[in-house]
């Protein structure tokens, strides 16, 4: 068993450690300046992110960050099943959404400073307006994908429309909610970023744009990394809550339990 | 750069959006830059930071920049030059391209006042840090005594008037429309520093400033050309403003004008680089003689 | 002979959500919720985007935007969706490439822009190279799960029948996965929507994201800065009623589309 | 109780069920036969009201349906489908329970009950998943009976169980009907099910409409020995099969 | 041609094949009966190759096997999920066919002639979704006769048809089997096909074990009515029957 997840853990790091060497050799002899050696960029990073940057730049990020996400999972569980439940209301509501989807949110940081000024606020906002797409999207499909059959039985059992919502409707649709939400991870950090290059006095983001702008380059890929890092740990927190969560959707596509010919 | 087939040097350049934009493509259009055998192929950009990698990698021939980008990166060791002067701040206070500004109601009277508050500024650890940190020790403050907030010019007003922040250090055509707003000036960081401070530059790679030094000489003499012609006759810049960018007629007729010139002003630079290495900007003082061209 | 007055009544409900939507916005500017002095009221934003519209400025900037577009989205999908079913399919290139791509994937596009630029210049081929890399992880994991999803009898049956791996993987896995793929390529269409535009704003690559830019920085604009902001906004919702479009024809058969069930 | 009248459902103007007429008294047996596609499935999901008629009317009690009635329980063909994989056996059966305001001790108590009825009381913790098709099946049963309905639909409840636990369960279904005082319509493709099991048996023709209603005037007390030993068993028997297999007479099938 | 030995396939530790060992001969048709939950299909999907023993072997013509073998269908127990939504009932018969190096008007042919046999000769344009349980699981068949198996593996293939049409699909399997000497597995729950069908009945017990095999010494040629009647089918009938419900020796049940 241990031997078994040890030789995963080989094989999942061999690809990373062999690009990385690759990386390092090739910047050694190159000697570009916008692409320093690993040594250099582990230095800095040790230095500024271990731990000095944690309390200031880190944790205000990942806050925001979360918050973001939370509440975009949030409204988008919320309006996607309405959506995905009512052909009207998604008739009608489809093209302001799909307008405002369209929008790149870096151009609605006017809109957002004005509403919400410079502090937290315009930033969370930011990056619930990118990252709830994902999850509204699948959300609805979701929903509109159910078995009918399986809906079938819950309305001629009478079973009422709240319970029907909780118990069938939206475990059945949790597999796609949950590849929306792992998509939307993604856009939360890349928006959390997005969202510090604008009116912001901290965060990783923030850190790593003035880096760049000083063109202290070791500095701006430590952040990168540590970016990288972030996405890693929050990917791995989501993965394990997905497989509790869905141990039967595993099981039932024959992902987990028993020897299947592949 | 290749020559084209009107005989002339095609040169790729990137220029800040806004005003040193403006000036560049009025050059242009008034064929200055013809005219010493240039043929200028603009884009915008939004600062230095973002134009400097593609002067090093080639894929510009030249970039405005503010000096304060322009320092840092030279100290970081890229290898680069000034070749010429961008902006500058005009002579005369009133006439200042920038400003600091405040709510209509506030007490405020002067930067000493805001001690303790927030004040936006567009770029952060940038020339801001530098004219306001300025004007706080001629307040008797210290460079930390405020804190600084980043917020995009045109956001700026209405930040400041929701209170977000106690002040706000705009540029034109922004205070133009700020003071419509009934917004209020309280100083003139640039020109406290300095009257006719220069804050832009132009920017070349040192391989081709040291292979194709008439295209430099001829860059140079079109820049130059064209901050006379400004200075000749700013009625005719400002007319062609709303031609050149979508700067709206009305406002035009009204925003202050920067101050142009050709060559770059080495007082300025030492002011500036003195106040960065003061600040913590500038591990230390540059070689200007090595980095300034003409 | 029935699916006209269907289609009709949805372009209507669609029609009066915008309708309804501009009036709010309209309102809550001009009662001062919003200031009107810094967000222009629709009835100011609309004329002034038919003035772009008259002048032939719009279609230069928005045929820029559409390229990148285009080609960074083919390119995330000739990448995505192979290396998805592959991923998706066989457990050992999950093993192999999990580390990896989990590192790489929340890295911000945003942040690889100074990178991008030294590698690809300035111009189309850094745009492409953005919207690729932001494009290629949602096309990526929805490809996966879809992978995933599919339903074990079904594969059973195809591989009983004697339907090579190859065989299994066009004929089933891939019909099934379409659905999630769909909704990949959709958040996929969006997200790379947003780094045309922000790579124009930021490097000022051109497109609408520098006339956004243009507009901003010359002050009292506000006007025809918003009215680009639409023209984006308005290319999303195209490109994503053509993606719908050409959904609803591919995907009839799924629950979601299936006429007159319930 | 249930009054079906010149019910016809269409799927693209083609109908399933056509002018579909008859009453189900209070606490009766109904078996319904027909041949496969006639349009059984489509007939009892009008009656349970998840599909509305393109004409005709159904009315329970002198109501018209309109939605799934209370007190109705449905056991559909597609058993499979209709189990949720992330509950297990003992939660699908209990699902439906507390919205019919059954506490959670009573719920759990007709759950194990059910179960046990079926042959799974073993199987509570087992996901659905996990269970042979036979015993599905079993699961969707055990949901129809812990809920205690009034009136119970099944759509071909025994086909993939064993000679042996269908029988049994044959004598289960009619010691609650008889037990309960419930009312029963059952589809089935066996019959000598039919037969045994009801009290009328509708045999339909496509698209699905009552050819010939069979009346089964067996002693009400059942056996699955004595019963299908009787001489009329076998002429009730043959008169069904020959029913089902009766031209429609001209002009009647579209 | 086929042979079991000893297999057994557990899951999570409890067995639901357990030593089951038999030999099945070319062009043999051998049905297999036993109660729900037994382990028919788990032993059904281990001679096919679909899931891999937990011990024990299966050998086809002396290799084992390890994959599906080629000229093998397999009819699902549950086959509304065998069938894929996104094609036609043509599509679905048609799809394998291909991958077995048939051309595209042989495919066409062959698919036609399938629907044809199993009677939905005029569905080929619907669409699974669109159809009764009953017909799906025709579908299902005449994916499988339109592959021309050499070793057709069908699990309960009929059991959501009506008796009509299950005594011409039994028929026309037997013919088939005749006609092209293929080599069948049939599993049922209902006696009656099982010695009408087959040369020998394997009755299994649980968990999946052979407990006896009863030859069915009846004429090779059979027909719904006469040979129903014989006197020998009416015993053979018993003697599956009781061997089903025969309690295991002691001590053989775990
Ligand atoms: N995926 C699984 N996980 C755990 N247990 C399983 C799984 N599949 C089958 N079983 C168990 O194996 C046993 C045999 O199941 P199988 O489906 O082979 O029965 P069967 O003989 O086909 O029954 P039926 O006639 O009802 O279809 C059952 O007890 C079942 O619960
Ligand atoms: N959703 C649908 N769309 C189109 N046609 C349908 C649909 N559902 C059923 N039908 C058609 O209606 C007819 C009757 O179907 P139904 O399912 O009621 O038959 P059934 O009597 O239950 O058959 P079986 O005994 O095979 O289950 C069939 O011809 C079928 O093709
Ligand atoms: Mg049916
Ligand atoms: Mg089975």
């Amino acid at each position: 068993m241990i031997r078994a997840r040890l030789a995963d853990a080989a094989l999942a790091l061999a690809l990373p450690v062999l690009l990385l060497a690759a990386y390092d050799g090739w910047a050694r002899t190159a000697g570009n300046f916008f692409f320093p050696p690993l040594s250099e960029i582990g230095a800095t990073f040790a230095a500024e992110w271990l731990f000095t940057r944690v309390p200031t730049d880190l944790l205000p990020s990942v806050g925001r960050m979360l918050a973001g996400y939370a509440l975009a999972v949030a409204i988008g569980v919320a309006l996607g099943t309405l959506l995905g439940l009512s052909r009207t209301l998604s008739r009608a509501l489809d093209p302001v959404l799909q307008f405002l989807r369209a929008l790149p949110p870096p151009a609605l940081i006017p809109v957002s400073l004005l509403v919400f000024g410079a502090g937290d606020g315009a930033k969370v906002f930011l990056i619930v307006l990118g990252a709830v797409w994902p999850v509204l999207l699948n959300t609805v499909d979701g929903v509109r994908g159910v078995d009918a059959t399986a809906l079938d039985m819950a309305r001629s059992y009478r079973v009422p429309a709240h319970a029907r919502l909780t118990r069938l409707i939206l475990p059945a649709a949790l597999p796609r909610i949950l590849a929306g939400a792992r998509t939307a991870l993604a856009i939360a950090i890349i928006l959390m970023v997005v969202s510090e290059l604008v009116g912001a006095d901290n965060g990783v983001g923030y850190t790593v744009q003035l880096a760049q702008r000083g063109f202290d380059i070791p500095e701006m890929w430590a952040g990168t990394v540590l970016l990288g890092l972030l996405g890693f740990g929050c990917n791995a927190i989501f993965v394990a809550v997905e497989r509790r969560v869905l141990h039967w959707h595993l099981a039932v596509t024959g992902r987990a339990t028993h020897a299947r010919r592949p | 750069p290749e020559q084209g087939a009107d005989g002339l040097t095609k040169l790729r350049i990137a220029e800040t959006a806004g005003a040193p934009l403006n000036f560049l493509t009025y050059g242009d259009e008034q064929g200055f830059f013809a005219q010493n055998g240039i043929d200028l192929e603009i884009t915008s950009s939004s600062g230095g930071a973002t134009v400097i990698p593609q002067l090093v990698s080639g894929d510009l021939d030249a970039a405005g920049s503010n000096v304060v980008s322009g320092l840092i990166a030279i100290q970081q060791g890229l290898p680069i030059q000034m070749v010429a002067a961008g902006t500058s701040t005009s002579e005369d206070p009133a006439q200042d391209f920038s400003a600091l500004m405040v709510k209509p109601d506030s007490p405020a009277q002067s930067i000493a006042d805001l001690a303790g508050q927030r004040i936006a500024v567009n770029s952060l650890r940038n020339i801001n840090d530098i004219v306001l940190g300025n004007q706080l020790q001629q307040a008797g403050l210290t460079y930390d005594a405020v804190q600084f907030v980043e917020i995009p010019f045109p956001e700026m007003a209405p930040a400041v008037e929701r209170g977000d922040v106690a002040a706000a250090m705009l540029i034109e055509p922004f205070i133009t429309v700020a003071e419509d707003h009934g917004l209020r000036i309280i100083g003139r960081p640039y020109t406290d520093l300095r009257p006719g401070l220069q804050i832009g530059t132009y920017l070349m790679n040192r391989e081709l400033v040291a292979s194709r030094p008439e295209l430099v000489q001829g860059f140079q003499r079109a820049v130059q050309a064209t901050a006379d012609a400004i200075g000749a006759d700013p009625a005719a810049f400002r007319a062609a403003l709303p031609r050149i960018s979508e700067t709206d007629p009305g406002l035009a007729e009204r925003v202050r004008i920067n101050l142009w010139r050709g060559t770059t002003d080495r007082a300025s630079l030492e002011l500036v680089m003195g106040l960065m290495v003061d600040y913590g900007l500038l591990e230390a003082p540059v070689d200007l003689d090595a980095v300034v061209v003409g | 002979m029935q699916l006209i007055p269907a289609i009709s009544r949805g372009r209507g409900l669609g029609l009066a959500g915008v309708v309804g939507v501009t009036a709010l916005l309209e309102v809550v500017v001009r009662t001062g919720l919003l200031p009107q002095a810094w967000f222009p009221p629709p009835s100011r934003i609309l004329p002034a985007f038919g003035e772009i519209v008259a002048a032939g400025e719009l279609f230069g900037p928005l045929g820029q935007t559409l390229q990148g577009w285009v080609l960074g989205i083919l390119a995330a999908a000739a990448v995505g969706v192979p290396l998805g079913v592959l991923i998706g399919s066989w457990p050992l290139t999950h093993r192999l490439t999990r580390f990896t791509l989990e590192f790489l994937r929340p890295i911000p596009p945003v942040a690889l822009i100074p990178a991008a630029v030294l590698i690809f210049g300035s111009d189309l081929e850094m745009k492409v190279f953005l919207i690729a890399f932001g494009a290629f992880w949602p096309v990526l994991l929805q490809t996966v799960y879809g992978v995933h999803d599919v339903d074990p009898t079904a594969r059973d049956a195809a591989r009983c029948y004697g339907l090579g791996p190859r065989a299994v993987l066009v004929r089933i896995t891939l019909p099934s996965a379409l659905p999630h793929l769909a909704t990949g390529l959709r958040i996929a269409s969006a997200i790379g929507l947003i780094l045309a535009v922000t790579s124009e704003i930021v490097v000022g690559a051109p497109g609408l994201g520098v006339r956004i830019t243009d507009a901003q920085s010359a002050g009292g604009a506000e006007d025809v800065m918003y009215a680009w902001i639409l023209a984006a906004g308005l290319l999303g919702w195209a490109l994503n009623g053509a993606l719908h479009a050409a959904e609803r024809r591919v995907l009839h058969w799924h629950p979601s589309y299936r006429g007159g069930v319930r | 109780m249930l009054d079906v009248r010149e019910l016809t459902k269409s799927y693209d103007g083609v109908p399933a069920v056509a002018d579909l007429t008859f009453t189900v008294a209070e606490h009766e047996f109904v078996c319904i036969v027909g041949s496969s596609g006639c349009g059984k499935t489509t007939m009892l999901r009008c009656l349970s009201g998840l599909v509305a008629p393109t004409s005709g009317e159904v009315t329970l009690d002198g109501t018209p349906i309109d939605g799934p009635p209370p007190d109705m329980a449905y056991v559909f063909q597609d058993y499979s489908r209709s189990l949720l994989p992330w509950m297990t056996v003992a939660g699908n059966v209990a699902f439906p329970l507390p919205y019919k305001g059954l506490s959670k001790a009573d719920a759990a108590a007709a759950t194990a009950e059910a179960l046990d009825a079926v042959g799974l009381g073993d199987r509570g913790d087992a996901y659905p998943w996990q269970l042979s098709g036979g015993m599905q099946q079993r699961v969707a049963i055990a949901r129809a009976l812990a809920y205690q309905p009034r009136i119970l639909l099944m759509d071909e409840p025994f086909a993939s169980v064993d000679a042996q636990t269908r029988a049994d369960l044959e004598d289960l279904l009619l010691d609650i009907w008889r037990r309960y005082r419930i009312t029963i319509l059952f589809v089935t493709h066996d019959i000598d099910e039919a037969v045994y099991l009801s009290q009328r048996v509708l045999v339909l023709h496509r698209p699905a409409h009552v050819h010939e209603v069979v009346e089964i005037d067996l002693p009400a007390d059942r056996d699955q020995l004595t019963t299908k030993r009787l001489p009329e068993f076998g002429e009730l028997r043959t008169r069904v099969l020959s029913s089902l297999r009766a031209p429609d007479p001209a002009g009647v099938t579209p």
